[in-house]
């Protein structure tokens, strides 16, 4: 069994610490803002999986291009909904 | 019949290779809408209801949650291992990773099972039996119905991959995978990590709202 | 409805007669286009037809790109056009003016049920004083319904779970067809009716002849005691509960730190899911009251804490 | 470059891709492509002709104001399964999975798409899927329409909805799959020389639709799964009930079904590019425009999507983005009929029927785009929307339209297809009459529209009878035309005339290989060298 490559140890690590950041943050009390920097700390998780562990650092271009089309997609989605959520109502929930 | 075969349509090994991880990105591309179509509603419906969705997801297991977590993501770990010593030719030892990953999924959905069958029996499952000690019970049941559903179509997902990991733990074990043929490896490995991906959302969504005192 | 063959839908609100010049401009915007295609197209097919020996193929167009640029943005600058135009009416048809007279509509499978601030109720049908704005104020039992009047022009998806609002001013005496336009199940053929606009004085009749013992408001108020709102929100109550006396149309400050505008759709949200809506500086104590009120019940208590004092929209 | 010099290999002899193998199992494990093609084929007419029945019904219920024989539940489950069966199991696979599956890798010189056995499981998952929606469809009672408004399915249907809901579910997989192998294919199995733009249009067109196919229908499978989760748990996100929103429901249910509208025309505008340069012996004017507008409009019809929902209760802020947006999708569109009838500017001009069929095309999807127009402004949609209007707007786009295209692919590759020729002057006939049934049928829908009748009325006011009985006239010749291709396509695969390789003269690599292709499509991979439609300018 040869040893584990230290690169992937490491990101293992930074990935841990990242959680256990993301779960400290969930006590600190960030009300409105605390959804946002749940979510920026689970992007930061989920771009290293994605670059490290998926190895998109070493795929070619056009990985790049059909991982980010998904996620691209997806904020169409969610900025033209949020357009009409945002300013549907009378009243803004927090 | 040979365990590589050179299909047809491509002109080698390597062409054949790099076409099917083009493949799996583009249907994790899909995976990511289908999966974000989920998260979208969910997003949608807390911004409708912050209290409600709060309050319910404070009544989620977060030690279980956390620990699956961590198991997840160690499970990538061993994964990406398994997949470098796969392109060093290094079939079995890349299977021993390969099963050690399987291992480690298998670790998490037994407790989930665990915290499921705590939920039925905190009265969480949606529907008439349903009960929730919120000041908003009913923005609370969607929650649940979002959580159950959420966190099923993941251990689905995980189940697949599982599965996809034993298969072919099975034809590395034989020696199978070699510097030029490796890509089914390279395939399940980036389906299983974008698995650990979702989750890592996911545990966003469901542990850690309304933890704050 | 005279037995030949119609053309256009009658004109009865003050919307249809820009809208019927928004049609006709866009009749012939795009007529002119198709035309061009279709002259273009018979003209081509025609000259250049294979066994036409005669004509001159030569010297084709080569470098297309002025043409390219040409069209591309001649049809953005029309498309532009019509944007904007479209646009300021559909703004203007949902800004209701201040005088706008408030009528509650409630769609329920297959019915629409309308009640006046009177208290006069009626079912699929409406009646309107001639050139006096109303602002339909609606909502579903059930399902989505949609009120269209074509006559005005007009339409909108009445949504359950909250209030949507349509105004309009009626401009020409006479009876209109109301269809719902959102499919709504078996029956949704026939979830239809009238609009009948009267003139002011017929209308002023019309509503004595159909008056009940309370306005809508009233009813609103009897509902208030009985269900027991006012153990907590009326006077000398000792339960910290926020006064409801003037607060529709103003600014409310919410417990969870947003602010809303305590208009029809956030007095109905505060009454069915209080938690929600809960004001700052009170305990979110008061239970919700959804699934023990129907639609129009709740349409006369957002009518009576209306009556009690509002600023103009 | 004339038709008749061109005489290779005859096309009946052993190694075409028809004759290699002739069991039921060499058909239905079959990984050739072209085979694949076939299988779709032979699926969808059937599903066309189960359709195309609910629609004769529907018309024939409408010829009287009480509805002639339907009651209104009977007739509301008719539309539901004309909508259902029409969009999914017809319009949406109908020239990708057929044409697509057949040309594409001719196209690209490869010998085959990049994920054979995927190929073949997506027309299993489709087979299956259009089985488990019309089981669902007959035995139970659906009748929410296709477009399966929220609270109305989840809340007020019978418990078959699930199964539909399912089966359009095992659908998307399908079409997702189909549009995975598609978009992989086109990226890495172009032939040597085959540079993005020496491409044919209609690479680019399935290329972008393929692109909506793989990002649009994941979100319909998620969505539906939530509202068959809605029906059976009682509780979800789109329950008014609970605080949820119908109109999220709306959002996600558009934001697959806007650009499944492009899915529904693309395909038909890369056809009709092909179609227009062969019988015009001229190249397609504006190359890269007419490329990259398919592009565009599989990008901007993303982003269009909030405009089914002008007068449903979204922001009126949201409505004037999204009604901006919609008019900028119609640019390209326009873009690219211009570019067609630039095409014919010294062209040398034939009329068969493939072209004639373009020609319709071209006419009634400018019909259809232009009333678009109408939809698009916001003031004119508080009037027509939820009217006959849009129901003969996007008949316009997607019967005009794409079934024209659809026939059109039809004759044009039915020499190659099958190695047969087709009798000429029948399908040039039947072309002029889908023409003039369909205008019959469609066009006075715009008047009842206009006039204020609602669609998905079971009964109606007496007034609009007389623009019914019209549109109920052209749809019995309508369902005529439709039904004389299929006679007389079928005899010509018995008595036909046996097709060359290249009858039309054309240049595309598919005309370059025996009709019908070998198995592995070409002898040896060709080298392409030159751009699409290299047909010689006539010297002055």
């Amino acid at each position: 069994m040869p040893r584990p490559p230290r690169r992937l140890v490491f990101v293992w690590l930074i990935l841990l610490l990242l959680l256990g950041g993301n779960i400290a943050l969930a006590f600190v009390g960030l009300s409105v803002l605390a959804p946002v920097a749940h979510i920026a700390v689970a992007a930061t998780m989920a771009v290293t999986v994605l670059v490290i562990f998926m190895e998109l650092d070493r795929g070619v271009s056009l990985f790049w291009v059909f991982a980010g089309a998904g996620f691209f997609w997806l904020a169409l989605l969610f900025v033209l909904t949020a357009a009409d959520y945002l300013t549907r109502y009378s009243f803004t929930p927090s | 019949m040979s365990e590589h075969v050179l299909e047809k349509q491509f002109v080698d090994l390597a062409h054949q290779s790099e076409t099917a991880e083009l493949g799996i990105w583009g249907f994790i591309a899909t995976e990511v809408l289908f999966l974000g179509g989920l998260f979208a509603a969910y997003g949608f419906f807390r911004y409708l209801h912050p209290v409600g969705v709060a309050a319910a997801a404070s009544h989620t297991d977060l030690a279980i949650g956390t620990v699956n977590t961590i198991v997840l993501l160690t499970s990538s770990f061993f994964m990406s291992w398994s997949s470098l010593a796969a392109r060093d030719g290094e079939s079995r030892p890349a299977g021993v990773l390969m099963l050690i990953t399987a291992a480690l999924g298998i670790v998490f959905l037994g407790l989930k099972a665990i915290e499921y069958a705590e939920d039925i029996h905190e009265h969480l499952w949606p529907g008439p039996g349903f009960s929730l000690s919120t000041p908003d019970p009913k923005s609370g049941e969607v929650f649940y119905f979002l959580y159950w559903l959420l966190t099923g179509i993941h251990a689905l997902h995980l189940l697949v991959g599982i599965g996809a990991i034993l298969v072919i733990a099975n034809r590395a074990r034989r020696g199978v995978f070699t510097r030029a043929y490796h890509s089914p490896v390279r395939v399940v490995s980036l389906y299983w990590h974008f698995v650990d991906v979702v989750w890592i959302f996911l545990f966003v969504l469901i542990y850690l709202p309304g933890r704050a005192p | 409805m005279n037995g030949g063959v119609p053309f256009l839908p009658p004109s009865a609100s003050n919307f249809a007669g820009e809208f019927n010049i928004l049609f006709a401009g866009l009749l012939a915007i795009t007529s002119a286009v198709l035309g061009l295609v279709v002259l273009l197209m018979f003209r081509f097919c025609a000259h250049y037809r294979r066994n036409n020996k005669t004509a001159d193929r030569g010297h084709q167009t080569r470098k297309s790109w002025r043409w390219e640029v040409g069209w591309t943005t001649g049809s953005f600058v029309v498309f532009l056009g019509l944007y904007a135009w479209g646009a300021d009416i559909y703004l203007r048809e949902h800004h209701p003016p201040a005088k706008a007279e408030d009528i509650y509509v409630v769609g329920k499978r297959w019915m629409w049920k309308v009640e006046h601030q009177g208290g006069q109720r009626e079912i699929n049908t409406l009646h309107v004083a001639l050139n006096q704005p109303v602002r339909l104020v609606m909502t579903s039992q059930d399902v989505i319904h949609g009120f269209f009047v074509p006559a005005f022009r007009l339409k909108q998806d009445v949504v359950p779970g909250r209030y949507v609002t349509l105004w309009f001013d009626p401009d020409q005496l006479g009876t209109y067809q109301l269809f719902c336009s959102q499919f709504c199940g078996t029956a949704h053929a026939e979830m239809g009716g009238n609009v009948t606009v009267m003139a002011p004085g017929d209308f002023a009749k019309w509503l004595a002849a159909n008056a009940s013992d309370a306005t809508l408001s009233g009813d609103g108020a009897a509902l208030f005691h009985r269900i027991g709102c006012d153990g907590c929100h009326g006077a000398g109550s000792t339960v910290p509960a926020p006064s409801l006396a003037g607060i529709y149309g103003q600014p409310v400050a919410l417990r969870d730190g947003g602010s809303a505008l305590a208009d029809d759709d956030f007095i109905r949200g505060a009454i069915l899911e209080p938690a929600q809506h809960a004001a700052a500086g009170f305990a979110p104590v008061m239970p919700s009251f959804a699934g023990q009120l129907d639609e129009e019940q709740v349409v006369s208590l957002v009518a009576y804490i209306k009556s009690l004092g509002s600023v103009p929209r | 470059m004339s038709a008749t010099t061109i005489l290779e290999l005859p096309p009946c002899r052993g190694d075409s891709y028809l004759t290699d193998g002739s069991t039921l199992t060499s058909w239905l494990l079959t990984h050739d492509h072209k085979r694949i093609a076939i299988l779709y084929c032979l699926t969808i007419t059937g599903f066309f002709l189960i359709g195309g029945a609910a629609a004769a019904l529907i018309r024939l219920n409408l010829l009287t104001p009480q509805g002639l024989l339907l009651d209104a539940e009977t007739y509301n489950r008719t539309f539901t399964l004309h909508g259902v069966v029409m969009v999914w199991l017809f319009l949406v696979p109908s020239i990708p999975t057929t044409f697509g599956n057949f040309l594409l890798p001719l196209m690209l010189g490869a010998k085959d798409l990049a994920f054979p056995r995927i190929n073949l499981l997506s027309w299993y998952l489709f087979t299956a899927s259009g089985l488990i929606v019309l089981a669902g469809l007959i035995t139970g009672s659906v009748d929410t329409g296709w477009t399966f408004y929220e609270p109305l399915s989840s809340g007020y249907s019978s418990g078959a909805l699930v199964v539909v809901l399912f089966g359009i579910f095992v659908n998307g997989f399908s079409s997702i799959l189909t549009g995975l192998n598609f978009v992989v294919s086109i990226h890495r199995l172009r032939a040597p020389g085959l540079t993005w733009y020496r491409l044919p249009i209609f690479c680019w067109s399935t290329y972008a639709t393929s692109v909506i196919l793989m990002l649009a229908t994941p979100i319909l499978a998620v969505t539906l799964l939530l509202v068959a989760a809605e029906h059976l748990w009682g509780v979800g996100v789109f329950d008014p009930t609970h605080g949820g929103d119908p109109l999220l429901f709306q959002h996600m249910f558009w934001f697959y079904s806007h650009p499944a509208v492009y899915i529904m025309i693309l395909p038909g505008m890369g056809v009709v590019s092909e179609i227009i340069p062969t019988f015009a012996r001229k190249k397609i004017f504006g190359y890269h425009f007419i490329a990259w507008s398919s592009v565009a409009i599989a990008v901007v019809g993303f982003v269009v999507w909030g405009h089914h929902m002008f007068v449903s209760g979204e922001s009126i802020y949201a409505a004037l983005v999204f009604s901006f947006l919609s008019f900028v999708v119609a640019v390209p569109s326009a873009i690219k009929v211009f570019n067609w009838l630039a095409t014919l500017h010294k062209g040398s001009i034939s009329f068969e029927a493939p072209m004639l069929y373009a020609l319709g095309f071209i006419l009634l999807f400018t019909i259809g785009g232009l009333t678009g127009l109408f939809l698009a402004t916001l003031a004119f949609d508080e009037h027509a929307t939820a009217t006959y209007f849009v129901v003969a707007h996007f008949h316009y786009i997607m019967v005009g339209g794409m079934v024209s295209a659809y026939f059109a692919a039809l004759h044009f590759w039915w020499p190659k297809v099958t190695g047969r020729l087709y009798p000429e002057s029948w399908a040039r006939f039947a072309a002029i009459l889908i023409f003039f049934g369909f205008n019959l049928t469609f066009f006075p829908q715009f008047i009842l529209g206009y006039l204020g009748m609602p669609r998905r009325y079971a009964t109606y006011p007496p007034e609009f009878q007389v623009w019914n009985v019209f549109s109920s006239a052209g749809a019995s010749i309508l369902a005529a035309a439709y039904i004389l291709p299929l006679l007389y396509l079928g005899w010509s695969l018995v008595r036909g005339e046996r097709a060359p390789s290249n009858p039309w003269g054309a240049t595309g690599l598919e005309w370059q290989t025996p009709s019908p292709p070998p198995t592995d499509n070409f002898a040896r991979t060709p080298r392409v060298t030159r751009p699409p439609y290299d047909y010689p300018e006539p010297t002055v």
